[in-house]
């Protein structure tokens, strides 16, 4: 390592919120740390750098880039391929980049569709002819290009190869902080860093270790949306029927969330060793469902089975809203079919 | 579910006690007055529909009642809805309840209701009959204490009839068999309760239109049973026990040969009495046949306790009846 | 197992294509599912029945018989008609067969299949048509109306009786009114109405 | 990861495989195609079964090392064992070795050759990637204590009890009543023999009280059961008498002398009186009484004792310092006869029990007819001085029937049958049954049936609707009405009588759930205890170890009680004589890293297996109650339930195998991307 | 874009079946045992009861290139664990539900109770639930590779590459 020259690291956002930058900026005056250890190489949502910066800087010239936000477009994809090219160290840094989270939600149905609804069948749009963007455009300047918007949302991971990640929407301030530290330390002092491949910054087992309310005995007779119940403050939500995802996602947050009321939304993806968030919490919470049989109200099992689902809006949406992307399944099937609308 | 103290029950009178059972109405609204008990009455509601409306038209039908359950719902802060009458009180809540159980009937009712400019979700207001109120709301305690003409030594039949309790579409509050809540509270008021076995049974219903000599003959096993265990008035809670028993009454004596002069009361007036208000506020004077003799039976002093009759050495002992725990 | 789906409530001609038994189509005409097909044919229903004794079938004979597809049988029987809502049937019933909704399926369908009319209790459906009659143009029903209506027509004498003994002693006990009242919304109502009738009613 | 030596053994079952499957081209496509999956040899063989063929497997795995074994051949329902064995013989856990049913599920159901040979390839492949993750594991052997707990004892359980006790093992036999006997101790004539119950009974109570085998302990109850088959520990209260075994000689005077008198509402069904000091019949075993704290006055208000002052006993039999024993017992198997109650008709109130004197329960009615009843025998009114002359018998009363219970009770028209002879015959009052079908089953019951009709017992077919004194017309005054519709005639009638006798059915025990829950067994709906298989295991629960008997595991007559109660024996003999049983191996296991705590598989384990670690908030599985369904498994959010033989990672790895080969064909076997390019763009 | 090739006109679907040790699994047994006749496109995996049914079971075989799932067991009220396989009906419907918000049609995923006697039945039902599968076509099309990704298992993983 260079003794003159700071660590370089750069953040970039592809599809995202910018929550993540945010969450970054709020780890408070360690700012100044940071700025203190690393020079910032690029990031474009603090100063002004150029794209050209980058092309310009020899491979593996960044020692870490936090990469947040899902490959929504070819202007992602190229952009997660650059700074592959040009990092050391890639970072899956925030849900997105993790697991496709919310822009991924929109590979339950199609591009085709999604543009439909931006653009064509909107009540605030005024549209009448019907103008979709295209890629290219004829300008007096000369030829405009606009990015390639795919079908597919996918995860950083499923394009190009990454070194760590960090998960969360956004990752908490005190784990990046953290994280940033332990690099810092791994560069400038030679320490060691995790295996490759890890999930940094958070814990391993799922949200439910950190939560402080009862756990008790699941047996759901019906699922509330949140705005149906008041939860008890004491008691586990999930056993009072409210969708909690804590158990099927990475601790790591301190079960914020859940301990204020609120469901956990599984914004971690699943904990060690589990696939497929998804399937993990429909198996989970279709095993404690509550159906008394059998039955003499006549209603049959299945029409109780039923009647229980009904109580649960969007299961997909629900239990794949933060890893969709990295899901088994991990879109709807093509041609979509018109279930969303 | 018992409203607040603040909130008032939302009150559907029903046709009848617009006019045939006026009385019920004064007699409700006097007692609830001394009681402070709020009922608010359902705007521009209409009619249930009775046992008829059923018979010919089922969509309509729903949405006619519907109608109520959503004016009822839209209305001021209310989430229960009270009907003193037996038939409305069951129409309603048969109407919530399979509109619950049956998500496209409700989906079509509310279609319907939609042309008017309603709509009504199943379950949003809990219907409830007012006896139901006096027994479980008020409380037998509360009404004994305030009582200041005990009905002392006068005889009361407590008639249910049969749609109050039975079927339970909302939710069991007594034994649609042989329920005990009237029981009570006319003890409350000092009246002594005949332990009437025909207390559930059918009054006739619409059979006095359909078949006089059939509806004759129910109405005449109600009298001639309170007749033999010596009640003094029939007290009920249904504007068309009230009609068909005592309206009838003359026809039943015509058509057996019986004398039978038995008052048929509603029990919100036997109540009135009980708690001083004056008769006329009661309505009473609109029965056929008139309570004026029955009522010149009750007793100032409070009568001695009947001794328990002795069981002899030989009988064997006999299990007790269990009842509905009250509120 | 029929469908007991309410929106199969039969709305025109049935369908030539498909021939459904008796038996489905009275389990349609119910809201939910009526349980017609688990009565065990116990009595419990015939032997609580206050009109039973008057009733040319019991309850349970006529389910049986709808059960062997006695269509016009069961639709003259005078039963559904004798049938008082007195919910003691359905209440005592050990396979909770919701009897009175069944009863009222058979009024419909026997006013429907014009069978009434040859029923001993064939002035019945005008009783509630009349009563109807008022709810429809008034929103709230009319004793005095409903009365004349059904009995000057149906059995002129028997209005002479009533108009005696009975309406003129209602009147004088301030029971009974010489003119309904309308409700407000009573344009309200009938579009709610029209708008039922139009969706599935029968009559 | 050390690469797995596999060797795959294609059998031809003579031609049964061979004749529809490509038998050579299988073994060496398996050596060949799968090689860089592991395999190191395949082989087909004309009958692998065969000592022969089991020799070519055993010698393989020693001369080439094998570390896996799969058998491409006939369902492992018939040959896992064999194969097993022989694997264990050539020094390789048994549970390394995987079978393909290539007989059952390719060659009998499949006629094409190519299509059957492509799907074996696909099954070899999918068990070849399975058994590479196969871990090797033993039976977990448990010993069985050689004594039993049997838990009531009426008739089922005294069978029960005097089956083992006869063959030589001990028992202990818990009652919780004063006195052994149960509801049989109740009755006085048994269909269909109409044997007197007394005298058939008794003798059995009196061999139970002084079996040398057998460790009584009435007036007692199980409060917790740990542990599981083979060597449960069982805490048991056994209630303090106050009265010393020791010294009492049963004489009687203290309940004689006893001024608090009371319903007797168990033995004597609610018809008779018992003092506070008690032993609920004169042949009671034990024979000692219990002082019923509750209704005593001395233990109530301090004074009395009389039972003390007039026990003619020395040292006093009557020890009001006496305390509950707490005992703990260890036993190897258990078997509950809990029986049933009686359906409390009051819950019918249109049938007027508790209103009407007149009317009786059946219970009540067997007391009135036993000879140690309150009426010595005679069938009176509820005056205790009048003899009925018209008896109305009303079956069903509670049963089939989903407002109450839904299921027949099974007795109650063989009783209300031998009621109708009864009536007859002591008194010749007329007697009316009113049924909605006659239930008689069985050896003679028919018979017994028609003999009743023989005695003009006119019998109406109808549910009753209701009974009444509410008299409607002349010659009902004074009478209890039953109004039926008589659905012969389709008519409604009323038929007054002087006595109703309700035919109330056989209810689950108060209390059966929670002690199925103690217990770990299961109930069905009503609350009857499930057996584990209700045609071919019937007297087995899921629970190892534990078995039911008699009423408590659904209606029945006595015969039946006691059939039950000595299957049960049998089912118990049988595991001690084995001294051990082996356990399956195939278990769910929690892994503590990964438990989150969140409790999603607390309540899923039919066996009870699954419990939770308060302290260190993490669920926990006991191998000896698990039964290695994988339910749990598959429910856990965290995967942090592994279960062996099954675990995720093996049946992908099959999944992968079976679904690789199946598109071999399509040259479809890369390490694609998570997204097709069509599905891309 | 799409014309179907010679491959997909010849379509034969592979179906992936799940059963359990006790009812399902001996019911083809039984099968085999009358020679009852089905078609060769079903691939049986053994669990110990239906209740082992996993979700990502059922993804992992759709997405792998099976173009249907059977999932069979003891009949309610039969399961030899007494009531799992109640819980495997229960996963299986709401797994279904989410299924079809991923654009599966529901006749890709069945289930079927089959007792240990019931061979023959079960024959009936695998040869229907193959033919409806047939009849809905591919699942996956001439473009797509079936992915066989599995959960964290190096050697594998190394041996595909
Ligand atoms: C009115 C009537 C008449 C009948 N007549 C006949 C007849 O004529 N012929 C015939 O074959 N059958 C007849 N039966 C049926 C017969 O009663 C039963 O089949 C038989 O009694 C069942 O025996 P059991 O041992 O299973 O149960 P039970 O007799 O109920 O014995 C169970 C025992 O377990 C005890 N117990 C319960 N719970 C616990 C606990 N937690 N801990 C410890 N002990 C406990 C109880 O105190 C009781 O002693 C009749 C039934 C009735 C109701
Ligand atoms: C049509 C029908 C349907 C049924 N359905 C059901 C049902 O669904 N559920 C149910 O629970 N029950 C059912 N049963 C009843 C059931 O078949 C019997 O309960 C049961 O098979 C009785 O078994 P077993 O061993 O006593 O007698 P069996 O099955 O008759 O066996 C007796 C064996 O002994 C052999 N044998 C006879 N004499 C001799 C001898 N002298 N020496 C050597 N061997 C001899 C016979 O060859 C035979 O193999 C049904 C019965 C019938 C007729
Ligand atoms: S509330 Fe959520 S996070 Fe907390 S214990 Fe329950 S399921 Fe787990
Ligand atoms: S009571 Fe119910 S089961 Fe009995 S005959 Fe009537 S409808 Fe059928
Ligand atoms: S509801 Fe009708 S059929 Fe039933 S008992 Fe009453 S009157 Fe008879
Ligand atoms: S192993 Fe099975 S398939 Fe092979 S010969 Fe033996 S029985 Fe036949
Ligand atoms: S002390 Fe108790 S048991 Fe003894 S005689 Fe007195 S009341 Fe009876
Ligand atoms: S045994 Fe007879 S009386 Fe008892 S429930 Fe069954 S059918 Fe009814
Ligand atoms: S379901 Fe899994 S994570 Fe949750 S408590 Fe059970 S073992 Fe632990
Ligand atoms: S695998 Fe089955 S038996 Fe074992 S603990 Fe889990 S649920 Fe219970």
């Amino acid at each position: 390592m260079n003794q003159n020259s700071k660590p370089k690291l750069a953040m970039y956002w592809a599809s995202s919120c910018g929550g993540c930058e945010i969450s970054t900026l709020n780890i408070g005056e360690n700012i100044l740390a940071v700025d203190e250890l690393f020079e910032i190489a690029f990031f474009p949502c603090i100063a002004d750098f150029k794209v050209k910066d980058v092309e310009g800087y020899p491979d593996g010239y960044i020692d870490v880039c936090l990469f947040n936000g899902a490959i929504r477009n070819s202007d992602n994809q190229e952009m997660a391929e650059l700074l592959r090219r040009k990092s050391k160290v890639l970072v899956a840094f925030g849900a997105c980049a993790h697991q496709g989270s919310i822009p991924a939600l929109s590979n339950l149905t199609s591009r085709a569709a999604t543009l439909e609804t931006v653009y064509l069948d909107n009540p605030t749009l005024d549209n009448p002819q019907g103008i979709l963007p295209n890629t290219q455009y004829e300008a007096d300047e000369g030829l405009l290009e606009l990015p390639t918007f795919f079908n597919t949302v996918r995860s950083l991971g499923q394009v190009v190869p990454v070194d760590y990640t960090i998960p969360g929407c956004p990752p908490e301030p005190h784990q990046i902080w953290t994280v940033l530290q332990a690099v810092a330390a791994a560069l400038l002092q030679g320490a060691e860093l995790p295996p490759a491949g890890s999930i940094i910054g958070a814990g391993t087992v799922a949200v439910c270790k950190e939560c402080t309310r009862e756990k008790e005995e699941k047996q759901i007779g019906r699922y509330y949306r949140p705005f149906e119940i008041v939860p008890d403050p004491e008691r586990c939500l999930l056993s009072q029927g409210i969708i909690c995802m804590g158990a099927a996602t990475r601790s790591g947050c301190g079960a914020l969330c859940p301990q204020v009321g609120i469901g956990c939304r599984g914004c971690y993806g699943p904990p060690d060793g589990v696939d497929d968030q998804g399937a993990a919490m429909i198996s989970a919470l279709a095993s404690v469902m509550d159906t008394t049989y059998p039955t003499d109200n006549g209603n049959s099992l299945e029409q109780q089975i039923d009647t229980l689902i009904d109580t649960l809006a969007d299961p997909a949406g629900t239990f794949y809203r933060f890893s969709l992307a990295n899901a088994v399944l991990g879109r709807a099937r093509q041609p979509a079919s018109p279930v969303h609308k | 579910m018992k409203p607040s103290n603040e909130e008032p029950y939302g009150y559907y009178p029903g046709c009848s006690l617009e006019k045939n059972a006026l009385a019920y109405n004064e007699s409700t609204s006097a007692v609830a007055n001394v009681l402070g008990l709020k009922f608010e009455e359902v705007a521009d509601w209409n009619c249930c529909g009775a046992s008829e409306y059923l018979a010919l038209d089922i969509l309509p039908a729903y949405a006619l009642i519907s109608r109520n359950l959503a004016l009822a719902a839209s209305s001021s802060g209310s989430h229960s809805l009270v009907a003193p009458c037996s038939a409305c009180f069951l129409n309603l809540s048969k109407v919530d309840h399979q509109m619950a159980e049956v998500p496209a009937l409700a989906s079509q009712v509310n279609e319907a209701l939609a042309a008017g400019g309603l709509s009504y979700q199943p379950g949003s207001i809990t219907i409830r009959h007012l006896l139901d109120v006096f027994v479980n709301d008020v409380g037998f305690d509360r009404i004994s204490s305030l009582v200041t003409h005990p009905l002392y030594e006068l005889r009361v039949a407590p008639y249910y009839g049969c749609l109050i309790s039975r079927p339970d579409y909302e939710g069991v509050y007594d034994s649609p068999e042989y329920p005990t809540g009237l029981d009570h509270l006319m003890t409350a008021l000092g009246a002594e309760v005949v332990d009437f076995p025909l207390k559930t049974h059918c009054c006739g219903g619409h059979m006095t239109q359909i078949s006089e000599p059939v509806a004759l003959e129910l109405i005449r096993r109600l009298l001639q049973n309170a007749h033999e265990y010596d009640a003094d008035v029939i007290a009920t809670l249904c504007p068309m026990c009230q009609l068909n028993l005592d309206v009838y009454q003359e026809h039943v004596n015509h058509a057996f040969g019986t004398n039978y002069h038995i008052p048929i009361l509603y029990f919100t007036q036997l109540i009135g009495l009980a708690l001083g208000i004056r008769a006329k506020e009661l309505g009473f004077g609109r029965e056929f046949v008139s309570a004026k003799r029955a009522l010149a039976k009750i007793g100032k002093a409070r009568p001695a306790p009947k001794k328990k009759r002795k069981p002899s050495k030989e009988a064997l002992p006999m299990p007790q009846a269990t009842e509905v725990e009250y509120r | 197992m029929p469908s007991t789906n309410v929106t199969t409530i039969p709305t025109d001609q049935p369908d030539p294509f498909v021939t459904r038994s008796f038996l489905e189509e009275v389990v349609d005409a119910v809201p939910g599912d009526p349980r017609l097909t688990a009565c065990l044919q116990c009595g419990t229903c015939g032997g609580s029945c206050p009109s039973g004794p008057d009733m040319e079938h019991t309850p349970r004979q006529l389910f049986a018989m709808i059960n062997a597809g006695m269509r016009a049988e069961v639709l003259r029987s005078n039963t559904p008609w004798y049938c008082v809502s007195c919910y003691f049937c359905m209440a005592r019933c050990p396979q909770k067969v919701q009897i009175t909704d069944i009863m009222y399926a058979l009024k419909r369908k026997a006013i429907e299949d014009g069978e009434s009319r040859s029923s001993s209790a064939a002035d019945a459906p005008k009783f509630s048509e009349a009563f109807v009659n008022f709810v429809e143009n008034y929103g709230r029903s009319f004793e005095l109306g409903v009365a004349a209506r059904f009995h000057f027509v149906q059995h002129p004498g028997e209005a002479l009786k009533m108009a005696t003994s009975i309406g003129i002693g209602m009147m004088r006990k301030g029971r009974m009114d010489l003119t309904p009242t309308r409700i407000k919304g009573v344009k309200q109502l009938q579009t709610i109405l029209d708008r039922a009738r139009e969706l599935g009613g029968t009559a | 990861m050390k690469q797995e030596r596999i060797g795959v053994y294609v059998c031809h079952c003579g031609s049964n495989i061979a004749g529809t499957v490509d038998v050579g081209q299988l073994s060496s496509w398996a050596a060949d195609a799968l090689e860089k999956r592991g395999v190191v040899v395949a082989r087909d063989y004309k009958f692998m079964c065969s000592s022969l063929g089991q020799e070519l497997i055993k010698s393989d795995i020693v001369e080439l090392s094998l570390t896996r074994v799969v058998v491409a051949a006939c369902s492992p329902h018939l040959h896992e064992k064999t194969f097993r064995t022989a694997c264990q013989q050539a020094g390789l856990n048994p549970y390394l070795m995987e079978m393909v049913s290539l007989r059952e599920h390719v060659a009998w159901v499949h006629s094409d050759k190519a299509l059957a040979t492509q799907k074996a390839k696909a099954l070899i492949s999918g068990a070849v990637e399975r058994v590479a993750l196969h871990e090797p594991l033993d039976p977990i052997s448990v010993p069985i204590e050689a004594t039993t707990l049997v838990v009531g004892a009426g008739i089922s359980g005294i069978q029960a009890a005097l089956e083992i006790a006869d063959a030589g093992q001990k028992v202990v036999l818990v009652e919780r009543e004063p006195s052994i006997g149960g509801h049989m101790a109740q009755l006085d004539k048994t269909f269909p023999t109409l044997d007197c119950s007394a005298c058939i009974l008794t003798p059995k109570m009196v061999t139970v009280g002084s079996h040398p085998n057998i460790n009584l302990l009435t007036w007692s109850e199980v409060e917790a059961v740990d542990g599981f088959v083979g060597q449960f520990t069982v805490t048991i209260r056994k209630k303090a008498r106050y009265v010393r075994e020791d010294v009492c000689t049963g004489c009687g005077i203290c309940m004689e002398k006893c001024p608090s008198k009371l319903i007797d509402q168990v033995y004597e069904a609610g018809l008779g009186y018992r003092s506070a000091i008690y032993r609920p019949f004169p042949q009671a075993i034990p024979k000692y009484p219990v002082i019923d704290k509750a209704n005593c006055i001395y233990f109530q208000r301090g004074k009395c004792k009389a039972c003390q002052l007039f026990c003619p006993t020395t040292p006093n039999a009557i020890d009001f310092e006496q305390e509950d024993q707490i005992l703990q017992l260890t036993v190897g198997n258990i078997i509950l006869a809990t029986g049933y109650d009686l359906f409390d008709a009051r819950r019918i109130p249109q049938y007027g029990y508790g209103r009407l004197a007149n009317v009786f329960s059946s219970l009540e009615f067997e007391r009135l007819c036993n000879a140690a009843g309150p009426t010595e025998g005679k069938i009176l009114l509820r005056d205790g001085v009048s003899q009925p002359e018209s008896v109305g018998i009303i079956h069903c009363v509670g049963s089939r029937d989903r407002n109450y219970n839904n299921y027949c009770s099974a007795i109650c028209c063989m009783q209300s049958l031998k009621f109708a002879h009864l009536v007859k015959e002591r008194t010749g009052a007329k007697v009316t049954n009113f049924y909605i079908d006659i239930r008689t089953p069985y050896k003679d019951y028919d018979e017994f049936y028609q003999h009743v009709l023989q005695e003009k017992v006119e019998f109406v077919r109808g549910r009753v609707a209701e009974v009444t004194d509410a008299a409607r017309r002349p010659g009902e005054e004074g009478k209890l009405i039953i109004q039926v519709e008589d659905t012969f005639i389709g008519k409604q009638r009323r038929i007054p009588v002087d006595m109703v006798i309700l035919s109330a059915g056989i209810e689950p025990r108060h209390d059966s759930k929670e002690v199925s829950r103690k217990f770990g067994i299961s109930c069905n709906g009503s609350g009857f205890f499930t057996e584990l298989h209700p045609k071919l295991d019937p007297v087995a629960t899921m629970s190892k170890g534990i078995f039911i008997a008699g009423c408590a595991q659904g209606p029945k007559d006595i015969p039946a009680s006691v059939v039950q109660g000595a299957a049960a024996a049998a089912r118990v003999l049988g595991t001690i004589q084995q001294k051990s049983l082996d356990l399956e191996p195939v278990l769910a296991q929690v892994i503590d890293q990964k438990c989150s705590g969140c409790r999603i598989c607390s309540n899923l384990c039919p066996f009870n297996a699954i419990g939770f670690d308060l302290e260190r908030q993490i669920s926990t599985i006991n191998p000896a109650l698990c039964q290695g369904c994988g339910t749990c498994v598959s429910a856990c959010p965290s995967h942090a339930i592994s279960g062996t033989q099954f675990s995720t990672e093996q049946i992908l790895a099959q999944l992968h195998g079976l679904l690789a080969e199946s598109f071999n064909g399509n040259g479809a076997r890369t390490q694609s991307p998570a997204f097709s390019q069509a599905e891309l763009v | 874009m799409e014309t179907l090739n010679a491959e997909q006109l010849n379509f034969e679907p592979v179906v992936v079946g799940f059963t359990c040790n006790w009812c399902s699994y001996r019911a083809a047994d039984l099968a085999g045992m009358s020679r009852a006749k089905y078609p060769a496109n079903i691939r049986l995996v053994r669990f110990m009861c239906s209740g082992r049914l996993d979700p990502v079971f059922i993804m992992k075989a759709l997405k792998g290139g099976a173009d249907g799932v059977l999932i069979t067991g003891c009949h309610p009220g039969e399961c030899h664990y007494l009531e799992q396989n109640y819980k495997a009906l229960k996963r299986f419907k709401l797994l279904r539900r989410m299924l079809s918000q991923f654009g599966y049609e529901p006749e890709r995923v069945q289930l079927v109770w089959a007792s240990a006697a019931e061979g023959t039945y079960l024959a009936h039902q695998i040869s229907r639930v193959v033919e409806e599968i047939r009849a809905l076509g591919p699942l996956h099309r001439a473009s797509d590779t079936p992915s066989f990704e599995l959960i964290g298992d190096a050697q594998l993983q190394e041996a595909t590459v």
